[in-house]
């Protein structure tokens, strides 16, 4: 056998393995985690190093287009690019013409896996570098030694400073901290946030909200190809009361599979997408999985007494957050035809992450019995519609910080993600609660 | 492999651990060059106990306690530099000339 | 031992690594499947191996400044560690890869040593999220390793050796999990956290992109895996070994139960990750250090009096 | 005198020596991490050596807590060092050349000990060495065994208590002043923060993501 005939037989059995993919969210994306996860074809990861095929979703701002042009230089050979418009109408910009476009209606999963199988088989050229290969400072020349810097002990050798030690935060044993930028990208940041961080270990030591989630462009938020509920959400229109429902059942699936991966839960993660994708009409449906998670132990473990959010706090990040807290507030309790159905919030007492995967879990088994209760009832034109996802308050990085500041980092990652400041999602199911 | 070649290793194991700590100004780096002494003397009691002690199980006894001697010096060797950085905030000696005072 | 013996031990041992570490990858997809309520695919079986291929055409990745030999030699340590471990397990009452006096001694040191490929791999790739995962696994191994230590002491005490065939010889009549029932949980926790595996998987964490292994791709990244599953398989020997009575059994051959003792112990490591959420850091730390090391203790007095 | 076959004779030389090399790299390397692992490569190499000569238990127990021993090192350097990395040269040494005559110096005398003197030649019995020792320790040396033990126990409280926070004298940290940064203030105050340099805004080299980009930070120090 020649060597390019064993590379020929290599490449054919790697063409058959689940494409890893890394999945660049843009706006507009609440629906392409679910998408990709629920496919058994396909492998989501967290970082974009192993990924063959980068998948981005949505439209991206032209302030993203450098990172997001950074984290594909990152990936190996061979590599290609999906790019999922959304709305199908927007081109990738230039440089990214090797990709393949993909429009809202088409099949992603079908695109992703013919994109890595021809990469992978040679059919298709690896992508090439989008960016210069340059070094972001010098790295020789500068300081007595030549190495980039002046001072034994200090100084901004090759550029960059020396990591300083920052106050205490735990226990009178003031540490090195090292200071880290996190975003746009990061799996499980909402889109476009950026955090500068200082760590301390694996303890946050400091944490600045460097730029603020994207929000929507007008208009921009409600091109989902299936949230058919958001084209029709107008305020001076009635809704149907089963689409928003449905909208909220999915949006909380969504999110809880995408928790469910960040605690290493992966196979339950592939059930609720899965489910995310098709949202069961009949509530019993999720009562296996309710069952299922509420008595897992570990879970509860490692979610109660993390992130704690109540009173005053808890009210300025509204919806779930809230009513997680212990605060009845909801839009739909002031509502006659959801009066009609029956409608009571829900509410946990805690405030902790745990609180808040059960509210949103509750909130989407009640919301599945909301819409098959509901018929064809419509919203009165005008009323305020309770968002899935409310917006996040505006002082978003100072609330953050306060809550962050301390724990550690996986606590703080969980947090950020229970918190879901989905500025996007939130953004269009508010913008129906509005005015 | 002979006594001789093994207790020549060891003493050079002991001089390099005796350069360390003479030269280095850095405490955890001092500790590291204690430690290579201890390695060092450790290294020769067993080449002794091989050759020279007949086997006696006192000679391993011997090295056992050398090396609890080695974790008590990296144990307290720790926690004095965990507490004079508390204290002095120092990590290096000549950080240290306050001591005298 | 002979030239022969010792390449017979050696391919024994390359042998058990690689189909333990697929039999770990077979395992993980098929429990996967049926925690997410999907049907049973072919590729499951296959799946395994398409991975390593893509592996093999992957190209590796580089960062900025690494560390390059360190960060090679991560893996490769790594796998050597899991293969030491693994070559003082008997299979058989005589077919054994090492026969060594102090085979426990020895497995002890091979899984404490595995702390420096784990930070190794952390960091030399020179990124923040790795060097995050590999301090976090410092702090982790340190915890995990005297109730680790403890559990593997307390079966040498009732057989009055540190060898792993008295070990086994024994659990004649009565095995260790029974007479030092608190042995196989601390060992079985010990061995998932060695592994970085299911809830005790902080430094490889989503939470951190992947953590030490968030920057390696291609060949590397396959041989990290195949490390962690090695790991697994030489816990999951050491286990079936050291606690279920190894060989030990009626009717079949001793090779035979040894092999089923492990494959079982295997499958409740591997479905430890789907069921577990992550542990939080802080919280592994403190039950370490205020629960499981009493406990080890306790374990290891309970087998000093059954020894008397 | 033992016989030993050439492999052993050879395996020992190889593996006596790469311990003093890499005893000798600890402090020739200009980064802390690598220090302790070339630390750790040494003492396993001394393990190697004491497993030749039929130590086996004590050479199995030297890497073990060895092992635990340099990973706790490895924390402490990041812990306290201020150039942890080798970003700037670690020159950090003192007297220097009346350490370099000193350990000549020792390593002569020494050696010259170990190579003149006359050691009685008795050597030990090949097998049941462990056995041995087990019964020694539970056995006659009973004392020391324990004494070693009860020196530990001491050194635990001991250490817990000089490290932690709180002393009989207070709060431990009051007073300090914290560590010099600045090369020019060499008891300076709180160090420079740490801020984004200029550089961060140029393109970026393949390999330094952005997705946890870090690029203007200082994250070499650990290197």
């Amino acid at each position: 056998m020649t060597a390019r005939a064993s590379a020929g037989w290599l490449t054919a059995v790697a063409a058959r393995a689940e494409a890893p993919v890394f999945l660049a969210r843009g706006i507009g994306t609440a629906d392409a985690d679910a998408r990709l996860r629920a496919s058994p074809r396909l492998r989501v990861l967290d970082s974009p190093r192993a990924a063959a095929v980068l998948v981005v979703a949505g439209c991206v701002p032209t302030e993203l287009a450098e990172p997001l042009a950074r984290v594909h230089d990152q990936m190996a050979h061979p590599r290609a690019t999906v790019w999922w418009s959304g709305a199908g109408d927007s081109a990738p910009p230039v440089g990214w013409s090797h990709a393949t476009i993909v429009g809202p209606r088409d099949d992603i999963e079908a695109a992703v896996v013919a994109a890595y199988r021809d990469v992978i088989t040679g059919a298709r050229c690896s992508e090439q570098t989008l960016l210069p290969d340059v070094d972001p400072a010098p790295w020789r020349g500068v300081g007595p030694y030549g190495h980039g810097g002046t001072g034994m002990t200090g100084g901004i050798p090759y550029g960059r400073p020396m990591a300083g030690r920052g106050d205490d935060r735990r226990d009178g044993l003031t540490l090195d901290v090292v200071l880290a930028r996190i975003g746009p990208f990061f799996a499980h940041l909402p889109e476009g946030l950026v955090l500068e961080v200082t760590f301390a270990g694996d303890v946050v030591h400091d944490l600045t909200v460097k730029t603020p989630p994207v929000a929507g462009v007008d208009g921009l938020g409600a091109r989902l190809p299936d949230d058919a509920v958001t084209a029709t959400m107008a305020p001076d229109r009635a809704v149907p009361v089963a689409a928003i429902e449905l909208a909220r059942a999915r949006q909380h699936l969504r999110w809880l599979a995408r928790l469910l991966h960040l605690y290493g839960l992966d196979a339950l993660a592939r059930l609720v997408a899965t489910k995310a994708l098709s949202v069961p009409r009949e509530p019993q449906e999720l009562t296996a999985l309710t069952r299922r998670l509420e008595r897992c132990w570990a879970l509860g473990w490692a979610t109660r007494g993390v992130g704690v959010i109540d009173g005053v706090s808890a009210a300025l990040w509204g919806g779930p957050v809230a009513r997680a807290a212990g605060i009845p507030r909801d839009a739909r309790a002031n509502s006659p035809v959801y009066a009609t159905l029956g409608f009571q919030p829900i509410v946990h007492a805690n405030g902790d992450n745990c609180d808040r995967w059960r509210q949103r879990l509750a909130e989407a088994v009640q919301a599945i019995e909301l819409a098959a209760r509901a018929g064809t009832a419509v919203t009165e034109p005008g009323e305020t519609i309770e968002p899935a996802a409310p917006p996040p308050p505006a002082d978003f990085g100072d609330q953050l910080a306060a809550l962050l500041i301390g724990t550690e980092w996986g606590d703080a990652v969980a947090t950020i993600a229970s918190l879901d400041p989905d500025v996007n999602a939130a953004g269009y199911l508010s913008k129906g609660a509005t005015v | 492999m002979s006594l001789q070649g093994a207790l020549l290793i060891a003493a050079a194991l002991f001089a390099v651990g005796l350069y360390g700590v003479l030269s280095q100004q850095s405490f955890v780096m001092i500790m590291m060059g204690f430690e290579l002494m201890v390695n060092g003397s450790l290294m020769a009691t067993v080449a002794l106990w091989l050759w020279a002690a007949g086997g006696n199980p006192k000679g391993q006894v011997l090295a056992i306690v050398i090396m609890t001697a080695m974790a008590i010096e990296a144990a307290m060797g720790f926690a004095l530099v965990t507490t004079i950085y508390r204290t002095r905030k120092a990590d290096i000696t000549e950080k240290l000339r306050r001591l005298k005072q | 031992m002979t030239a022969t013996a010792w390449w017979g031990a050696i391919a024994g041992v390359g042998l058990a690594i690689i189909v333990g570490a697929y039999l770990v990858a077979v395992a993980d997809r098929a429990i996967a499947s049926v925690v997410a309520g999907e049907p049973m695919r072919s590729s499951i079986l296959a799946g395994p191996a398409r991975s390593v291929a893509l592996g093999l055409v992957q190209s590796r990745t580089t960062t900025e400044r690494p560390d390059g030999a360190a960060w090679a030699l991560a893996p490769a340590l790594y796998l050597g560690l899991a293969a030491a471990a693994l070559a003082v397990v008997p299979l058989s009452e005589t077919l054994l890869a090492a026969d060594i006096e102090n085979g426990l001694v020895l497995f002890g040191a091979a899984q404490a040593l595995a702390v420096i490929p784990v930070f190794l791999n952390g960091w030399s790739p020179n990124s923040i999220l790795p060097l995050i995962g590999a301090f976090r696994f410092i702090a982790q191994a340190l915890s995990y390793e005297m109730p680790n230590l403890l559990a593997l002491l307390s079966v040498s005490v009732p057989a009055s050796s540190l060898s792993i065939h008295d070990i086994v010889a024994s659990q004649h009549g009565l095995w260790n999990v029974v007479r030092l029932p608190l042995g196989l949980p601390l060992f079985l926790f010990a061995a998932a956290s060695l592994a970085f595996w299911g809830p005790m998987n902080l430094p490889d964490g989503a939470d951190l992109a992947g953590g030490t292994q968030a920057e390696t791709s291609g060949l590397h990244l396959v041989a990290w895996r195949a490390g962690r599953a090695a790991m697994l398989v030489a816990a999951a020997a050491m286990g079936a070994a050291a606690f279920l009575g190894g060989w030990l059994g009626p009717g079949l051959p001793g090779w035979a139960w040894m092999v089923v003792k492990t494959l079982v112990l295997l499958v409740l490591l591997v479905g430890s990750r789907h069921v577990a959420a992550r542990v939080r850091a802080e919280r592994y730390v403190v039950i370490s250090w205020a629960v499981l090391i009493p406990l080890a203790l306790l374990n290891v007095m309970i087998a000093a009096v059954v020894a008397l | 005198m033992i016989e030993t076959p050439l492999a052993v004779d050879v395996a020992f030389w190889f593996f006596g020596v790469a311990s003093v090399v890499t005893a000798w790299l600890v402090f020739r390397t200009d980064s802390m991490v690598r220090a302790s692992f070339y630390l750790l490569a040494s003492f396993v190499n001394v393990g190697v050596v004491l497993l030749l000569m039929r130590a086996e238990y004590l050479s199995l127990i030297l890497i073990l807590m060895m092992a635990g021993e340099m990973a706790i090192m490895a924390v402490f350097m990041v812990m306290f060092m201020m150039n942890p990395a080798g970003l700037n040269p670690m020159n950090m040494v003192h007297q220097h050349r009346a350490s370099v005559a000193g350990g000549v110096a020792t390593f002569v005398a020494l050696g010259a000990v170990g190579v003149f003197a006359r050691f009685p030649d008795r050597p030990a019995r090949p097998t049941g060495v462990t056995f041995a020792l087990g019964q020694e320790l539970l056995g006659e040396s009973m004392l020391v065994f324990e004494s070693a033990g009860a020196a530990l126990l001491a050194t635990m409280i001991a250490a817990i208590a000089l490290a932690s926070s709180r002393g009989r004298y207070g709060q431990a940290d009051d007073g300090s002043d914290a560590p010099a940064f600045d090369p020019d203030r060499p008891f300076g105050d709180a160090p420079p923060r740490p801020v984004a340099s200029k550089h961060e805004e140029q393109a970026g080299k393949e390999g330094a993501d952005d997705m946890h980009d870090m690029r203007n930070m200082d994250h070499e120090r650990m290197a």
